[in-house]
C-alpha cells in the first residue's frame, strides 16, 4: 500500500466546505439509535468551535428510507428536500449540513439531477410553492457532518486529551473506516478523497493518532441495502454482507470500526449480534465483538467525553475493550443512569460488556 | 432460521483459493486438448443430452477449471457420450475424453465418487 | 521541386513519412519533442505477432530518416503554428521560425494513465504494473515484485482505459488484446514455473496471425482466460493482490490472489496532438482523435488543405498500419504540391 | 563302447520337461474350474464326437502349419510352421527312432531327444542312414525357419512384418535358449558324428569338417549340456514368457470349437485368449493407429502383453478405434475387440445382466423404467408416448449433423408409402453404444432402456435407423421383438420390392464400409446391392472385411483430432485411388470424417438413392405426424 498514491487521489478529491452558518439536518436513524453523536456534533461545533449551527425544528425526514423502498416516488422526495432547502433559505443560511450518508446522497443526487433536468427542478419548484407557498433556493454549499469534523479534525487533534493509542502496548488503535456508500460511490467528487480511497474518516483516525487498516473487502456494503432489510426474510442477504466484511477485516484485529453512516453503524453493530446468535461467530479477538463507533462518538471520545454521555452504552457492542485499551476510566455503575441519576433497566444481551 | 425468521445465505462468490482443482489438473496431464476451449458453447448448441435437461458442457468445463467441482459432480454422468459435441468444437477439443476423464478423476480423488 | 514539408512527431509514423519525403526528393523538417527518435517503439521490448524485437524497426526507421534532405530538431515542440493562405508559419519553444508548404501531423497518442482507473490501483498496491512497465521488465529481465520473490500468479486486465465508459472512451484501443496474449507467453517464458490470467471483456484477434498466437498461448504455455472485466483489486492480509470479477462465462462472482496485475493500457490521443489541434482548430472524432475527412479514402487528410496526418493521432494502429498510413500520408502531400499547384 | 543310458547332462532337460508339463496339467484345470457352468458343459461336449476330430485338424493347421499367417505373410508362416512343425516332427520322429532303434523299447523322453549322444555309433549304413537323413532334414527346417527369426528380430522388414513386438526381460532369456536349443542340437550331433565319422548329410558332413580341426570328442560332450540347459530354460522360462503360447493355443482351439465365446467380463477363456498371443505383429501392421497415426504402443498384442503382465491398461484399452481389422487378421483367432471391451469395462461399477433382461419381458407392456443398482442417471428423460407406426425410424444423434441423409431418408421412407414414425427427429436420446465403448454399460442400459420403451410403446414390427453405431447396440444389446435393419437393408428390400423408380445414376462410385455395419455386424452385400442399382460400383483395394476405418470411430477416447484427419486422409487418398465421381458410405460419421479429408464428393447411400428416385406422381404421402416439417428441416 503505498501512500503516495492514495494523497494523489485525494489531491483530485478535495471538496470545498464551508466553515461557518450552517443548516443543520438531523437523521432519522442516527437521532434514535446514536442521539450521542448528533448532541455531540452541536455542542461541539457551537460550544467548543463557537460556530453558527441552525435547526429548524419544521425540519422532516428526508422520506429517504421510503423513497429508496420505492414508496415515495422521486417528485415527492424532491419536494421534501425542496421544502428543506426552503427552510433554509427563510432561516437565512446558504450552507447545509446533513448528518444523514442517506440524505446526503440524495441531497446530492437530486441536486445533480436538477443540473442535468432544469425542468425537474422547475417542476419541483412549483410542486413545493402549490403544496407549501414556500420558495427556495439552491444551497450555495453541501456538507455531510462528517466533511466538517473531517475539516476541523486537527482542531479537535489540539484539544485531544486522549490519543488513538493502546495504552499497554503504545501500538497507534487498529481502525476500520467504513464509508456509506451513498457517501460518495454515486458521486466521488461529492467525498472527501473521492469513492475508491476515502479520506474523510482515515483522516480523522490518522489525525487522533490511529492507524487505519485496509483490507479486502474495505469497499464492500456494510449490508444495510433497504430492500433487504426492510423484508425479513430477505435479511439474509444482508446479514451475509456484514459477515463477508467483518470475516474480511478480521485477520488485521482491528480495535474498533469508525463510520460515518447511520444504517453502517447501526447493521455492523446490531449484525454482529444477530451472527453470534446464528452461528456463534464473532470477530474481534479473543472471543469479542468489535466496537463500531460514529466519527462523532470517536471525537467525544478524544476529547475526553463520558463514553456514556456520548451514547456507547446504546450500542449492541459495548465498548468496555475498546475504552480500557485507550486507557478511558469510565463508571460501569452509571452505565445507564438517567441524568438526573435515576437506574434505567438493564438490557438483556450485552455483547463485549 | 430460528427466532430472527431468517438464515444468513451463503455467498454465491467462486473463491479460487479456496476451491480444490485436482479434477481440473488430472483433466489438463491427461488431455491436453482441454486447454484449448474458448467458451463457444458449440459442444452446449449440439447437445443430446441438453435437449432435455440443463446440461451444459462449456459451463462444466469452466467450473471445472474453477474448481467448483460439486456442480461437476452432479452433473457430469448426465452426458450421453454421444460424440455430437467434438464434431462440432472448433478448437479440436477432445470432449468425451474430457467427459470420461472428470468421472475418473472424480473416482480417484473424491470422496463421493460419481 | 524544393518544398518544403514540416513533419511533426518522430515517432513511428513521423519517421516513415519524413524518409519517404526525403526519398522523393522534398525537403524536410521533422520536429520531436523528445531527445530520441522512435517515439513509443522505444520503450517495447517484443512486438506481436512475431515477437521480433522492436529495435528491428527503429533501426529501420533510423535508417529511414538518415537522409540529407532531412533537418531533425530533437527536443523541441510546437509552440505556434499557423496558415496564411498559402504557407504554414511554425515557431518553435527553442525560438526557431519556418514556413512550409505542407505539414505532415504525426504526433500520435499517449498512453492511457491507469491511476485514472483508481480501482485498480496503479500506484497504490505494490505490484500492480502496466503493459509499458512490463515490456520494460522483459527488456532488463527483472520479473521481481516489490519484495524481491517471483511472482507465482500473474493476472493481466484487458481493456483498461477502452471500452470504458467511465473514464470516457468508449472505443477499443485494439491492440491491447494481441499484447495481452503476447505478454503472457512472454512471461510464461521467463516464469515457467507461474500461472497467468488473462481478464477480457472480449478477446478481439482482428490481425493476421493474432488468433494462432491465441491458440499457442493457451496451447503450448497454458495461459488462462477468464472472461469478465475486473471490477476491483485489493490487498489480503499478505500483501497479495485480490481481484474480484464476474466469471461471466460461469455466471457467478469470482475471488483470485494474484501476486502481479498487470493493466493493458489503452491509446488516447496524445497531449502534444491535443494542442496542435486546439491551435488549428483541427476537427477530432468522438473518440478525441483527429477526424480524417473521409474514413474510406480520405484518412490522411485534415479539414485544412496542406495538413496531413499520419499515424495514431487519427485512430489507435499497430506498426505495419501505422507504417502504411504515414506512407500514404506522404501520397496525399505529392498530390498536393504537384505541379506547383498547391 | 558301453551302452550306458543316463548323463547327468540330460538332468536340465528332465527338470524342465517335468516342470512345463506338471504346468501345464495345473494351469489347465484351474482354467477349466474357472469356465462358467454352461461353458464347462459345452467344453466336455466338445471333447466327444467330431468337434474333437476338427479342433485336432485345427491344431494341426494352426498350431504347427500356422495356415492363417502363411495366408497373411508367407515368410513369417515359413517362419512359425518350420518352428512349430519342425520340432514337432523332430520330436515324433526322434521318438519313434529311439524306439525302433534304441536300447529297449518305450524310452524315457530324454532319450529321443538326445538319441545320438546315447547311440552314437548308429546310423552308419541303410534304413538307419535313410533315417538320419530324415532327422537332419527336419533339423534343417527347423535351422532355416530359425535364421529367418533371427533376422526377424534385427531386421523385420526380412519377414514382411513392419513393427516387431518389444520384449522384456525373461522374453529375452526365452528367446536366446529358444534359439540355442537347435544350433547347439545340430553342433552337439554333428561333434558326435565327427567323432565316430558317422551322421547324415548335415551333421555328418559339418562333424567331419569340424574334427578336421577340433577335438570333436571332448566338444561334442559340452554342447550336449548346452541342448539340454537351453531346452530345460526355455521349458522352465514357458509359463512366465509370451512362449506360453504355444500350449495355450491347444486349449484355446478346443474351448472355440466348443462354441464358448468371450463373456462380458474377465474369464477363463478370455485368459486362455491371452496367453495364446503369440505377438506375432500381424495385428500391429493391419492397425491404422500404427501406419496413420504413428501410435505404436497400444495395439492388441500390447493390450495382451499388458494384461498378462498385470499392468495398467486403461490408456492402452481405450486407445483404439475399435475397426476390429485386428481381430479380422490375428491368425490365432483371439477375440481381440471384446477382450478390449473388458479392459474398458474393468473398473465401472459391477452390474447384474441378468435381472434387467428379465425386467424387460416380466412387464414389456407397461413399461416401468429399469432402475439398475439403484441409481438413475438419466432419470430426467422425459415420459414419451410415440404415434403407432408400422416402421420406425431412428436418425441417430450423428445423422442430425448430417441433415442430407436424414432429408434424403425420409424423401425415401415417403416414397416407399411405407406407414413410418420419425422417432427422434426432434433429437432423440442416444443409442447407448457411446456408453459401451467407454466401458459404462450400466449407464448405456439405462438409454437402452428408455429407448426400448418408445420402441415397443409405438408397436412397428420394422426399425430402420441410419447409424451403424446405433445398428450394432439395436441388434446385440436391446431386447427387441422387432425388425432391426440398416437403411441400406431397409433399401435394398425396397428396391427388391420395387416401392419407387429409380434412374441409373451415369456415376463412379467407391464403397467404404462403415466399422460397425461391415465387421461389426457382418452387413457387407446390401450397401453395394443398393448402389449397383442405381450407379457403376467400382472395387478399391480395402473391401469387405479387409476395409479401412474412417478414423472418426467414437471408440477412441484418446486420439488427437490431428491424428483422426490424418487417419482419415489416408484411407481416402487409397478408396480414392481410383478417382471415383462419389465415395460412398452409409455412416453418418464416416461421411463427416471423409468430407473433410478428401476433394472427392462423399456421399451417404441414402443420398444418392433420394438423388435417384423418380416422384411418383401423385405422392402418397401415408406418413402420420409432421408430415411437412420435415420439408422445414435443413
Amino acid at each position: 500500500m503505498n501512500l503516495e498514491g492514495k494523497k494523489r487521489i485525494w489531491s483530485d478529491y478535495q471538496k470545498e466546505i464551508a466553515d461557518d452558518h450552517f443548516f443543520y439536518v438531523r437523521s432519522c436513524i442516527r437521532q434514535s439509535f446514536f442521539p450521542g453523536s448528533e448532541q455531540f456534533f452541536l455542542n461541539f461545533m457551537r460550544n467548543t468551535l463557537g460556530k453558527d449551527v441552525y435547526e429548524n425544528p419544521a425540519h422532516t425526514t428526508c422520506t429517504g428510507i421510503g423513497y429508496h423502498s420505492d414508496i415515495v416516488p422521486s417528485s415527492t422526495i424532491m419536494t421534501v428536500i425542496a421544502r428543506h432547502f426552503a427552510l433554509m433559505k427563510e432561516s437565512g443560511y446558504k450552507n447545509i449540513a446533513i448528518s444523514c450518508v442517506t440524505s446526503f446522497g440524495l441531497y446530492t443526487e437530486i441536486l445533480e439531477t436538477w443540473k442535468h433536468f432544469p425542468e425537474e427542478l422547475e417542476k419541483t419548484r412549483e410542486y413545493l410553492y402549490k403544496a407549501t407557498g414556500r420558495e427556495f433556493d439552491i444551497p450555495e454549499n453541501v456538507a455531510h457532518t462528517s466533511d466538517i469534523i473531517y475539516k476541523f479534525r486537527s482542531e479537535i487533534a489540539d484539544k485531544a486529551k486522549i490519543f488513538l493509542v493502546n495504552k499497554k502496548t503504545g501500538e497507534p488503535l487498529k481502525i476500520v473506516e467504513h464509508i456509506g456508500c451513498h457517501y460518495a460511490k454515486m458521486f466521488p467528487k461529492s467525498g472527501v478523497g473521492g469513492a475508491e480511497f476515502p479520506n474523510v474518516l482515515s483522516g480523522m483516525a490518522e489525525a487522533w493518532g490511529g492507524k487505519v487498516i485496509d483490507y479486502p473487502e474495505r469497499r464492500h456494503c456494510c449490508g444495510f441495502g433497504f430492500r433487504q432489510y426492510l423484508v425479513q426474510a430477505n435479511r439474509g442477504y444482508s446479514v451475509s454482507n456484514t459477515a463477508k466484511k467483518f470475516s474480511s477485516m478480521e485477520p488485521y484485529k482491528p480495535d474498533m470500526v469508525l463510520t460515518n453512516c447511520p444504517g453502517c453503524t447501526m447493521f455492523m453493530d446490531k449484525w454482529q449480534y444477530t451472527i453470534k446468535e446464528m452461528e456463534g461467530t464473532s470477530f474481534g479477538e479473543n472471543g469479542e465483538s468489535i466496537p463500531v463507533l460514529t466519527y462523532e462518538e470517536l471525537a467525544g471520545l478524544v476529547l475526553g467525553f463520558n463514553p456514556w454521555d456520548l451514547g456507547l452504552q446504546y450500542h449492541m457492542v459495548q465498548s468496555e475493550p475498546l475504552l480500557n485499551k485507550l486507557g478511558i476510566d469510565f463508571d460501569s455503575t452509571d452505565k445507564y443512569k438517567t441524568k438526573d441519576g435515576k437506574q434505567m433497566p438493564l438490557p438483556e444481551k450485552l455483547i463485549n460488556a | 432460521m430460528g427466532k430472527f425468521g431468517f438464515a444468513i445465505s451463503k455467498g454465491r462468490q467462486i473463491d479460487y483459493e479456496a476451491n480444490d482443482r485436482r479434477i481440473a489438473e488430472y483433466i489438463l496431464e491427461h488431455e491436453p486438448s482441454f486447454r484449448l476451449c474458448i467458451e463457444c458453447g458449440g459442444c452446449s448448441a449440439t447437445c443430446t443430452t441438453g435437449n432435455f435437461t440443463r446440461f451444459s458442457l462449456r459451463e462444466l468445463h469452466i467450473l471445472i477449471k474453477r474448481g467448483e467441482n460439486d456442480e461437476v459432480r452432479k452433473n457430469i454422468g448426465k452426458c450421453m457420450l454421444c460424440g455430437k459435441c467434438i464434431l462440432v468444437c472448433p478448437r479440436g477439443v477432445n470432449t468425451r475424453n474430457v467427459v470420461v476423464l472428470a468421472r475418473q478423476a472424480f473416482q480417484k480423488y473424491d470422496e463421493y465418487a460419481i | 521541386m524544393n518544398w518544403d514539408v514540416v513533419v511533426v512527431g518522430g515517432g513511428t509514423a513521423g519517421m516513415e513519412a519524413s524518409g519517404q519525403l526525403a526519398k522523393a526528393g522534398y525537403n524536410v523538417t521533422l520536429f520531436e519533442k523528445e531527445e530520441e527518435a522512435g517515439g513509443h517503439l522505444k520503450n517495447w521490448y517484443h512486438l506481436f505477432p512475431d515477437r521480433r524485437d522492436g529495435e528491428e524497426v527503429i533501426t529501420y526507421l533510423n535508417d529511414q530518416i538518415n537522409n540529407d534532405n532531412i533537418t531533425f530538431y530533437k527536443g523541441s515542440r510546437i509552440d505556434h503554428l499557423e496558415k496564411n493562405e498559402k504557407k504554414f508559419i511554425i515557431k518553435t519553444n527553442e525560438g526557431k521560425e519556418m514556413t512550409a508548404d505542407a505539414i505532415i501531423i504525426a504526433t500520435g497518442f499517449d498512453l492511457f494513465r491507469s491511476e485514472r482507473k483508481e480501482e485498480y490501483g496503479y500506484g497504490i498496491y505494490d505490484n500492480v504494473i502496466t503493459s509499458a512497465d512490463l515490456e520494460k521488465r522483459f527488456r532488463t529481465g527483472d520479473m521481481k515484485m516489490n519484495n524481491g520473490e517471483i511472482p507465482r500468479r500473474i493476472g493481466i486486465v484487458h481493456c483498461v482505459g477502452s471500452r470504458d465508459e467511465k473514464v470516457g472512451n468508449l472505443y477499443c484501443s485494439k491492440l491491447c488484446c494481441v499484447t495481452a496474449v503476447k505478454q503472457a507467453i512472454e512471461i510464461s517464458e521467463w516464469l515457467p514455473e507461474s500461472k497467468v490470467f488473462c481478464f477480457y471483456m472480449d478477446i478481439r484477434m482482428g490481425g493476421a496471425l493474432y488468433e494462432e498466437l491465441y491458440m499457442e498461448s493457451q496451447e503450448k504455455y497454458g495461459v488462462n482466460y477468464i472472461r469478465g472485466k475486473v471490477s476491483e483489486v485489493g490487498e489480503s492480509f499478505t500483501n497479495s493482490l485480490i481481484v474480484k470479477v464476474e466469471d461471466t462465462l460461469a455466471g457467478r462472482p469470482l475471488k483470485m490472489e494474484l501476486d502481479m496485475l498487470v493493466l493493458m493500457a489503452g491509446m488516447e490521443i496524445s497531449e502534444g496532438s491535443k494542442k496542435i489541434g486546439k491551435a488549428l482548430g483541427l476537427k477530432t472524432g468522438e473518440n478525441r482523435f483527429f477526424q480524417s475527412r473521409d474514413n474510406h479514402f480520405g484518412s490522411n487528410l485534415s479539414n485544412i488543405d496542406g495538413l496531413f496526418y499520419a499515424g495514431t493521432c487519427t485512430a489507435p494502429m499497430n506498426i505495419t498500419e501505422t507504417i502504411s498510413h504515414a506512407r500514404a500520408a506522404v501520397l496525399d502531400v505529392m498530390d498536393y504540391l504537384k505541379d506547383g499547384r498547391r | 563302447m558301453t551302452n550306458m543310458q543316463f548323463d547327468p547332462f540330460v538332468i536340465p532337460f528332465n527338470i524342465g520337461l517335468y516342470f512345463i508339463l506338471f504346468y501345464v496339467v495345473i494351469r489347465s484345470v484351474i482354467w477349466f474350474r474357472g469356465l462358467s457352468r454352461p461353458d464347462k458343459l459345452r467344453l466336455q461336449r466338445g471333447f466327444f464326437g467330431i468337434t474333437f476330430i476338427k479342433s485336432l485338424k485345427d491344431i494341426f493347421l494352426e498350431s504347427l502349419i500356422h495356415r492363417k499367417i502363411l495366408k497373411t505373410n508367407l515368410r513369417l508362416g515359413y517362419m512359425h510352421m518350420s518352428l512349430a512343425f519342425g520340432w514337432f516332427l523332430l520330436i515324433l520322429f526322434g521318438t519313434i527312432e529311439a524306439d525302433i532303434f534304441g536300447a529297449k523299447h518305450l524310452n524315457a523322453p530324454y532319450k529321443a531327444i538326445f538319441f545320438r549322444f546315447f547311440n552314437p555309433e548308429h546310423g552308419r549304413m541303410g534304413f538307419e542312414a535313410v533315417y538320419g537323413f530324415l532327422m537332419d532334414l527336419i533339423l534343417a527346417f527347423i535351422l532355416s525357419g530359425l535364421l529367418l527369426a533371427i533376422l526377424k528380430r534385427f531386421y523385420s522388414k526380412v519377414v514382411g512384418v513392419r513393427k516387431t513386438t518389444r520384449l522384456k526381460t525373461l522374453d529375452r532369456i526365452a528367446l536366446t535358449s529358444l534359439w540355442l536349443i537347435f544350433p547347439s542340437r545340430l553342433l552337439a550331433e554333428s561333434f558326435t558324428s565327427g567323432a565316430f565319422g558317422n551322421g547324415s548329410f548335415m551333421t555328418g558332413t559339418l562333424g567331419h569338417w569340424l574334427a578336421s580341426f577340433l577335438p570333436a570328442q571332448e566338444l561334442a560332450y559340452p554342447f550336449w549340456w548346452l541342448y539340454s540347459l537351453s531346452l530345460g530354460t526355455f521349458f522352465v522360462l514357458l509359463p512366465i514368457t509370451r512362449y506360453m503360447h504355444i500350449p495355450t493355443e491347444l486349449f484355446l482351439i478346443f474351448m472355440r470349437n466348443s462354441g464358448i465365446k468371450t463373456d462380458d467380463k474377465a474369464g477363463s477363456y478370455s485368459e486362455v485368449e491371452t496367453y495364446s498371443c503369440s505377438s506375432c505383429g500381424i495385428c500391429i501392421d493391419a492397425c491404422q493407429l500404427n501406419f496413420s497415426a504413428g501410435i505404436t504402443n497400444i495395439q492388441s498384442a500390447y493390450l495382451m502383453k499388458a494384461i498378462r503382465n498385470n499392468e495398467e491398461t486403461s490408456d492402452i484399452a481405450h486407445n483404439c478405434l475399435m475397426c476390429g481389422r485386428c481381430d479380422q487378421k490375428c491368425p490365432v483367432g483371439i477375440e481381440l475387440s471384446p477382450i478390449r471391451m473388458i479392459q474398458r469395462r474393468a473398473g465401472e461399477a459391477e452390474y447384474d445382466f441378468r435381472n434387467i433382461y428379465r425386467g424387460y419381458f416380466r412387464s414389456r407392456q407397461s413399461v416401468a423404467a429399469v432402475n439398475l443398482n439403484g441409481s438413475e442417471v438419466y432419470s430426467f428423460l422425459p415420459e414419451t408416448n410415440p404415434e403407432k407406426a408400422d416402421v420406425l425410424y431412428f436418425a441417430g444423434c450423428m445423422t442430425h449433423l448430417t441433415p442430407t441423409i436424414k432429408k434424403s431418408m425420409v424423401k425415401i421412407l415417403d416414397a416407399s408409402g411405407v406407414n413410418y414414425n420419425f422417432i427422434d427427429e426432434q433429437g432423440g436420446v442416444c443409442c447407448g453404444r457411446p456408453l459401451m465403448l467407454a466401458g459404462q454399460d450400466k449407464e448405456a442400459r439405462e438409454l437402452i432402456n428408455y429407448n426400448s420403451q418408445i420402441i415397443w410403446k409405438s408397436g412397428a414390427h420394422t426399425l430402420v435407423t441410419s447409424c451403424p453405431i446405433c445398428y450394432k447396440v439395436f441388434k446385440e444389446s436391446y431386447y427387441l421383438d422387432v425388425e432391426v435393419l440398416h437403411h441400406t437393408q431397409f433399401i435394398r428390400n425396397l428396391i427388391a420390392d420395387n416401392s419407387f423408380k429409380m434412374r441409373f445414376l451415369r456415376k463412379k462410385v467407391v464403397y467404404h464400409t462403415p466399422c460397425d455395419l461391415g465387421r461389426g455386424s457382418g452387413v457387407y452385400d446390401e450397401p453395394k446391392e443398393v448402389l449397383r442399382h442405381v450407379a457403376r460400383l467400382e472395387k478399391s483395394k480395402f473391401e469387405d472385411e479387409n476395409s479401412l476405418c474412417c478414423g472418426g470411430s467414437l471408440a477412441n477416447m484418446k486420439i488427437s483430432s490431428q491424428k483422426r484427419s490424418k487417419i482419415a486422409r489416408d484411407a481416402a487418398t487409397e478408396l480414392t485411388k481410383s478417382n471415383p465421381d462419389i465415395l460412398a458410405t452409409s455412416c453418418p460419421l464416416c461421411k463427416k470424417t471423409f468430407s473433410k479429408a478428401t476433394e472427392t464428393r462423399v456421399a451417404d447411400i441414402s443420398e444418392i438413392v433420394a438423388e435417384a428416385i423418380i416422384e411418383p406422381t401423385g405422392n402418397n404421402i401415408t406418413r402420420k405426424q409432421n408430415s411437412l416439417s420435415h420439408e422445414l428441416t435443413p
